[in-house]
């Protein structure tokens, strides 16, 4: 396997940008992942029920998968329950199938939680202790466990295979110290470098085809004080400065705290910027900024990160967000098939799930791959090398990781930045990468500026 | 008989302050005396259901009250008008009085009783919209027993109704007693003024140590001068 | 400053009412309710389980006077249950702070239990905007405006001329007395709860219908309704309604020209400034 | 006679706690059972230094879970952005939480009742607030990773799963020692009068707020240490140290283990770690369950746990000279 993995370097990188064509060069210009080299060697392709429980083997054998999350906490347990709930119906579909075809086995998939209490340090050092005391255990999914993400060298230090799908920044932030430290580690979610750098470039050049009109290339951001909330709010203002545009104003606010943003919509009333940006990503917070601003709005692009993928999103801005524009990486790119029908199961199953929910079905596939490939998921060692060693097709789109950081790789070839816009009757629709498109952007219903006719 | 106490004992916690003590009210006006901390004012809390005794009876218009809660012998016409004047601090004058008809008995009379505790006292009156804690100590007196009277009591227990007040406005005060007594209203009058409790009431009772010490009936069996030495010689 | 001044009176009119049957509470009985806050949160589930279609549908008037009548109950519940063993004992104070918070985890749980973690949000009682003081805001937000000091007025007009409610006092400031004048202690503090939870079901609808509903949507109007509390005074309800107001201006003003970030800094610093000053808060009596 | 069999009983029981303290650390050999040993033996120090102010003293201090978070926040602080060497930063997190311990009692203990619970409390919060605004020392609302083990002469704490258990246990045993010590000693006794008879205590010469600030001072030392050990054993200082979750938690253990007994905290301390832990697969509902349970202790139990000792008929007897919890008091009566 080691040798069908692609050679990373900055050579391939250049000439692959230069195959690729305008919008992957924006899109990749800046990133701060390494994307491979493509094309060449397709990915594999997605794994199914079907693929990885057809054998002969009759011997079955019982393994625990761990979930690590939050299910105490509040506003977080719909994620907890989301990744949680998501991969126990793969393990279900695969259990129900025979179970997972491995080496010389069956292997049936049971779970064990480990709650992390609202992410209190304590709280997680002891469901880590406890999930990687258990002998059966060989692997552990979470949405996010901690604030921090410490607990990935209690994993490393464990020899847990650990699949995290939250937290890059912090994650990289440990792991590029010393990345052959954390051979179980893998990070489903590829770099945010994407989230700080492709917005701009693509309301440009959507302006130039007359998609969008601004009354002027002004923009306001507003960041929480988070790593993800602040990395993407510096990033988007030197990108959008890079892109023409000019910051007129700028605030952070503590995450997860806001309940009133008037004070703030009044600062921006004032300056009528062309575009605001709010990188505060939490649901309520974001949810409760639309209603305000939408009450007396200015003529200005609205682009708010996260939130808007949330189910309840729309209920909690009385379905008037259409126009909203929003994106994702490593999210389920919504006009895949596979994402389609797993969300529609799981939405039978368990209500809509979040950007959670097709994740921890992939998280479960990608796991039993690998027990397909032969690996004994009790060898936690060869699990994590069998991972991060994968390049696979799934609904997030291709999954390979980054050897320095342990992050899945970034790009629209990879990982791509999905945009959305939020659309009539509570919907999303995929204005971004070309290749996933299901529309173009539309100008917001609230605006007073209109794109010339085109 | 109105009330009828019969062999009471009770105290707080584990402090027994009366100690089987029996008294009678009958159509008539009764004072209690004696030395402070010997259970005048236990007794009245006895009776009216803020303690529970822990032996003995109470027995009032004939019915036995003993150990039932104090809003049900308001209920029955025992009321009884607490010493340390300040009863409600923060309300008015006007609420602290409709509240004295809080009782279900009480409560569709209030306005014929307010009038006539007006009219027994107009300073009140004059005052209905102040709060009880800027009235001088004359004044919450009065509004405390007007209060008292809105519960219109068949028996009225009053605890030191002259406690630390002028002579001039105890004299008031007496005298308004006086009127109270002549509407037909029963008195059971706690006071340290003797001389007072000798021209209102009929019967005095001498507590010490929780007991009856002496038992008053007719006042002109004793001499003023008795009862004094015997007050002050005990308490000394 | 429009906007600042909305913004104020919106925040001012919730915290008036979360505070006031806090303090309303403290002043009766002499102990602090941790479980204020999630009473509002019941009350929001109780109101959108009824109302919404993915409960009972039965639509929002039928929620509002359903949870309403609930929280009735429920007040009745928490105070047998949580406040009552307890008042008299030697150190009641500490004892009930403990059960209440412990009544709070377990609400907590059972709603998390029983509706998951998901967001959920409850029809809003009147929609559409309106421009007021040149800004535009949301009906539901003049609704709170509105709403609130009516509900305040009427709950002074109930304190001072209705029975029960001059009771409620008469029992808050002298039990004995109150007890003299054929007041039953037990059923008036019975009524302070139920009043009490009811003004936390009423808060707890309104924030529904602006913002959203969470099994912690009640942690922060708490946080809040105590820093009120301390400020205007316990036990004084023109003292917490005062502080109400002026901690939303002062959070109003303060994330405007200070910023959003150091407000709970400057909140919490003038707080401690009146403390200091005012150890009894603004309006406040010695306990 | 009778003196020499409680002493010879006193005696016996300290070598008994001992042993176990020497033992425990090799028999529970299990990671989950070791992290949780730490935790809940952390968690008691904290505890049974609040039952001193709490308890004993009667004084609200809502701060006193502060003093551990700000512990913690130190030695993260001092290691990871002054490279202060390990060691020294638990001197350093001493001397600054008995310093704002001091101030915060000393402005606090000017208020009364209820409004000492409010106003710590109210500080408790100012701390979040001000790491949360100060993020480019204290990390913000995600705190500081990698604090760096304790070592002694190259030896690292962290890697000899006993190491952390047994400066748990040290620290434990010097903090309980020290505690009881102060608790039974004249400067205890006087917290006691003061807080059941402050007029008369007064009225006799004790200065009242010297006594309760000197009380919260003291006690904010081990559980200063105690904040340092947590922060070094988790590697992490987040701002979850001053939750109203911990709070409660932590009140919570000093209540149902028994307010003004030292012992009953650190029992209290242990029983709900491991309890909680050991319900962990109920999820929410064990939640539910600790509720309950800490209701009806309160109710049926005032004494908290420990007064389940004072059931044995020689113990009831020698108990009667001891200081009373405040919470049993009115049930005995």
């Amino acid at each position: 396997m080691i040798e069908n993995r692609p050679v990373h370097s900055r050579n391939t990188r250049r000439l692959s940008m230069l195959a690729a064509g305008a919008a992957t060069v924006m899109a990749c210009v800046a990133t701060g992942a390494v994307p491979q080299a493509f094309a060449a060697d397709k990915p594999e392709a997605a794994p199914t029920v079907a693929s990885l429980t057809t054998c002969d083997t009759k011997d079955v054998k019982t393994i625990k998968v761990g979930i690590l999350a939050p299910f105490s906490g509040g506003g977080m347990a719909a994620d907890a329950n989301d990744i949680g709930n998501a991969a126990m119906m793969a393990a279900d579909e695969l259990n129900a199938a025979g179970g997972i075809c491995g080496k010389d086995a069956r292997y049936k998939v049971t779970f064990e939680k480990g709650d992390t209490e609202g992410q209190r340090s304590d709280a997680v050092i002891t469901a880590v202790r406890r999930l990687t005391a258990d002998p059966d255990l060989h692997m552990i999914f979470a949405p996010y466990a901690s604030t921090t993400n410490f607990e990935i060298t209690l994993m490393a230090k464990a020899g847990m295979p650990y699949i995290i799908s939250g937290g890059a920044e912090a994650t990289k932030g440990i792991i590029s110290k010393n990345p052959d430290g954390f051979p179980t580690v893998w990070s489903r979610v590829p770099d945010y470098g994407g989230y700080s750098t492709d917005l701009p470039p693509l309301i440009n050049k959507n302006i130039e085809a007359g998609n969008l009109a601004v009354p002027a290339k002004t923009v306001y951001i507003i960041g929480s004080d988070d790593p993800y909330g602040t990395t993407i709010a510096d990033g988007l203002k030197d990108s959008f400065t890079k892109a023409g545009w000019s910051v007129v104003g700028t605030e952070t606010v503590p995450f997860q705290s806001v309940t009133d943003w008037r004070t703030q919509l009044a600062k921006i009333r004032e300056l009528k910027p062309g575009m605001i940006v709010l990188t505060e990503w939490s649901p309520a917070s974001d949810a409760t900024f639309f209603n305000q601003f939408i009450e007396q709005p200015t003529d200005s692009l609205l682009f708010e990160q996260y939130a808007p993928v949330i189910p309840e999103f729309n209920e909690m801005t009385h379905n008037k967000a259409n126009g909203v524009i929003f994106n994702m990486l490593g999210g389920a790119i919504d006009s895949r098939a596979d994402t389609k029908d797993i969300s529609k199961r799981f939405a039978e199953k368990f209500g809509a799930g979040g950007y959670f929910s097709v994740a921890g079905y992939t998280n479960m596939m990608v796991y039993a791959l690998c027990i397909n490939k032969g690996v004994d998921p009790a060898d936690h060692l060869a699990m994590g090398k069998c991972i991060g060693s994968l390049d696979v097709d799934t609904p997030s789109g291709r999954l390979a990781f980054d050897p320095k950081t342990h992050l899945a790789m970034q790009g629209d070839d990879y990982m791509p930045t999905v945009f959305y816009q939020v659309v009539d009757n509570g919907g999303k629709a995929i204005v971004s990468p070309p290749a996933y498109a299901e529309q173009t952007f539309k100008q917001p219903y609230w605006m007073t500026t209109k794109p010339a006719a085109k | 008989m109105r009330l009828q106490v019969e062999a009471i004992s009770a105290g707080y916690g584990r402090v027994r302050v009366l100690h089987e003590i029996s008294i009678a009210v009958d159509n008539q006006r009764v004072g209690l005396f004696g030395p402070n901390g010997h259970g005048k004012t236990t007794l009245l809390r006895t009776i009216s259901g803020l303690i529970r005794p822990t032996a003995g009876r109470v027995i009032f218009d004939g019915k036995d009250i003993t150990g039932r809660s104090p809003q049900s012998i308001v209920g029955e016409g025992l009321v009884h008008v607490p010493q340390g004047s300040t009863l409600l601090p923060r309300m008015t004058v006007l609420e602290a009085l409709t509240l004295g008809a809080y009782s279900r008995r009480a409560w569709p009379r209030r306005r014929s009783t307010m009038e006539q505790v007006f009219s027994l006292f107009p300073r009140l009156a004059e005052r209905r919209a102040q709060r009880c804690n800027t009235l001088s100590g004359g004044e919450r007196q009065m509004a405390a027993i007007g209060a008292g009277l809105m519960g219109c009591p068949k028996l009225l227990m009053l605890d030191e109704p002259t406690l630390g007040l002028a002579p001039k406005l105890r004299a008031e005060l007496a005298q308004a007693i006086h009127a109270i007594a002549a509407t037909g209203v029963g008195l059971l009058v706690i006071d340290q003024d003797i001389d007072m409790l000798l021209g209102l009431c009929d019967r005095l009772y001498l507590i010490e140590q929780g007991r009856v010490a002496l038992d008053v009936v007719d006042r002109s069996a004793i001499q003023h001068q008795d009862v004094l030495k015997r007050y002050f010689g005990s308490a000394a | 400053m429009g906007a600042i001044i909305v913004s104020g009176l919106v925040s001012g009119a919730l915290y008036a009412l979360v505070a006031a049957g806090l303090s309303l509470i403290w002043g009766s009985l002499g102990v602090f309710n941790f479980a204020h806050g999630v009473l509002l949160m019941t009350g929001a589930y109780a109101a959108w389980w009824i109302s919404s279609p993915d409960g009972l549908g039965l639509g929002l008037g039928i929620g509002i006077v359903g949870a309403l009548a609930f929280m009735v109950v429920l007040g009745l519940v928490v105070y047998l249950l949580l406040v009552r063993p307890w008042i008299g004992k030697a150190n009641a104070e500490l004892a009930v702070i403990m059960t209440t918070i412990a009544g709070s985890i377990f609400l907590q749980n059972l709603i998390l239990e029983i509706f998951g973690g998901r967001y959920k949000t409850i029809d809003q009682v009147v929609t559409g905007t309106v421009a007021i003081g040149g800004t535009t805001i949301q009906a539901q937000n003049l609704l709170v405006i509105i709403l609130a000091p009516v509900l305040l007025i009427a709950m002074w007009l109930f304190l001072t001329r209705n029975r029960t409610g001059l009771a409620i006092r008469a029992v808050a400031q002298n039990q004995d007395a109150a007890q003299l004048f054929g007041i039953g202690v037990e059923r008036i503090y019975i009524a302070t709860f139920s009043v009490s939870a009811v003004l936390a079901g009423v808060a707890g609808i309104l924030l529904g219908g602006l913002f959203n509903i969470s099994p912690d949507m009640g942690t922060d109007p708490l946080l809040r309704a105590f820093v009120v509390v301390v400020f205007g005074g316990l036990g004084s309800l023109p003292g917490t309604i005062l502080g109400a107001y002026a901690i939303g201006m002062i959070e109003a003003f303060s994330s405007y020209y200070i910023g959003i970030y150091w407000t709970p800094v400057v909140l919490f610093v003038v707080l401690i400034g009146v403390l200091v000053v005012r150890p009894t808060g603004l309006m406040g009596r010695p306990t | 006679m009778k003196k020499d069999w409680t002493r010879i009983g006193r005696i016996a029981s300290i070598v008994v706690v001992l042993a176990v303290a020497a033992v425990a650390p090799l028999v529970l050999t299990g990671g989950v059972a070791q992290n949780l040993a730490v935790l809940s033996i952390l968690y008691a120090v904290v505890a049974s230094n609040w039952d001193l102010t709490l308890g004993y003293a009667g004084i609200f201090n809502f701060a006193h879970v502060a003093f551990f978070g700000i512990g913690s926040y130190v030695a993260a602080i001092a290691t990871l952005q002054f490279g202060v060497p390990v060691w020294l930063d638990l001197i350093l997190a001493v001397v600054v939480v008995v310093a704002v311990g001091g101030l915060v009692s000393a402005l606090a203990l000017r208020l009364r009742g209820i409004y000492v619970a409010l106003v710590t409390f109210a500080l408790t919060q100012l701390c979040v607030a001000l790491i949360n605004s100060a993020k480019d020392i204290t990390g913000g609302p995600v705190g500081l990773i990698g604090v760096p083990d304790l070592e002694i002469r190259g030896f690292e704490l962290g890697s000899e799963p006993h190491a952390y258990f047994y400066a748990a246990e040290v620290l434990l045993i010097l903090s309980t020692i020290a505690m009881r010590w102060l608790a039974t000693s004249h400067f205890g006794l006087s917290l006691v009068a003061l807080r059941d008879y402050e007029a008369y205590a007064v009225a006799r010469g004790i200065p009242a707020r010297r006594q309760r600030v000197l009380a919260i001072m003291a006690s904010s030392i081990p559980t200063s240490l105690a904040g340092c050990l947590y922060a070094h054993y988790l590697i992490v200082a987040s701002p979850d140290v001053f939750s109203f979750s911990l709070t409660t938690l932590l009140l919570s253990m000093v209540l149902v283990g028994g307010a003004g007994t030292i012992y009953g905290p650190i029992v209290a301390a242990i029983v709900l770690t491991v309890g909680t832990e050991g319900l962990h697969q109920l999820g929410n509902i064990r939640y539910m369950i600790v509720a309950v349970l800490i209701v009806l202790t309160l109710r049926f139990l005032p004494g908290g746990l420990w007064s389940l000792w004072t059931l044995v008929p020689a113990i009831r007897r020698r108990r009667a000279t001891r200081v009373p919890s405040p919470l049993a008091e009115e049930a005995s009566s």
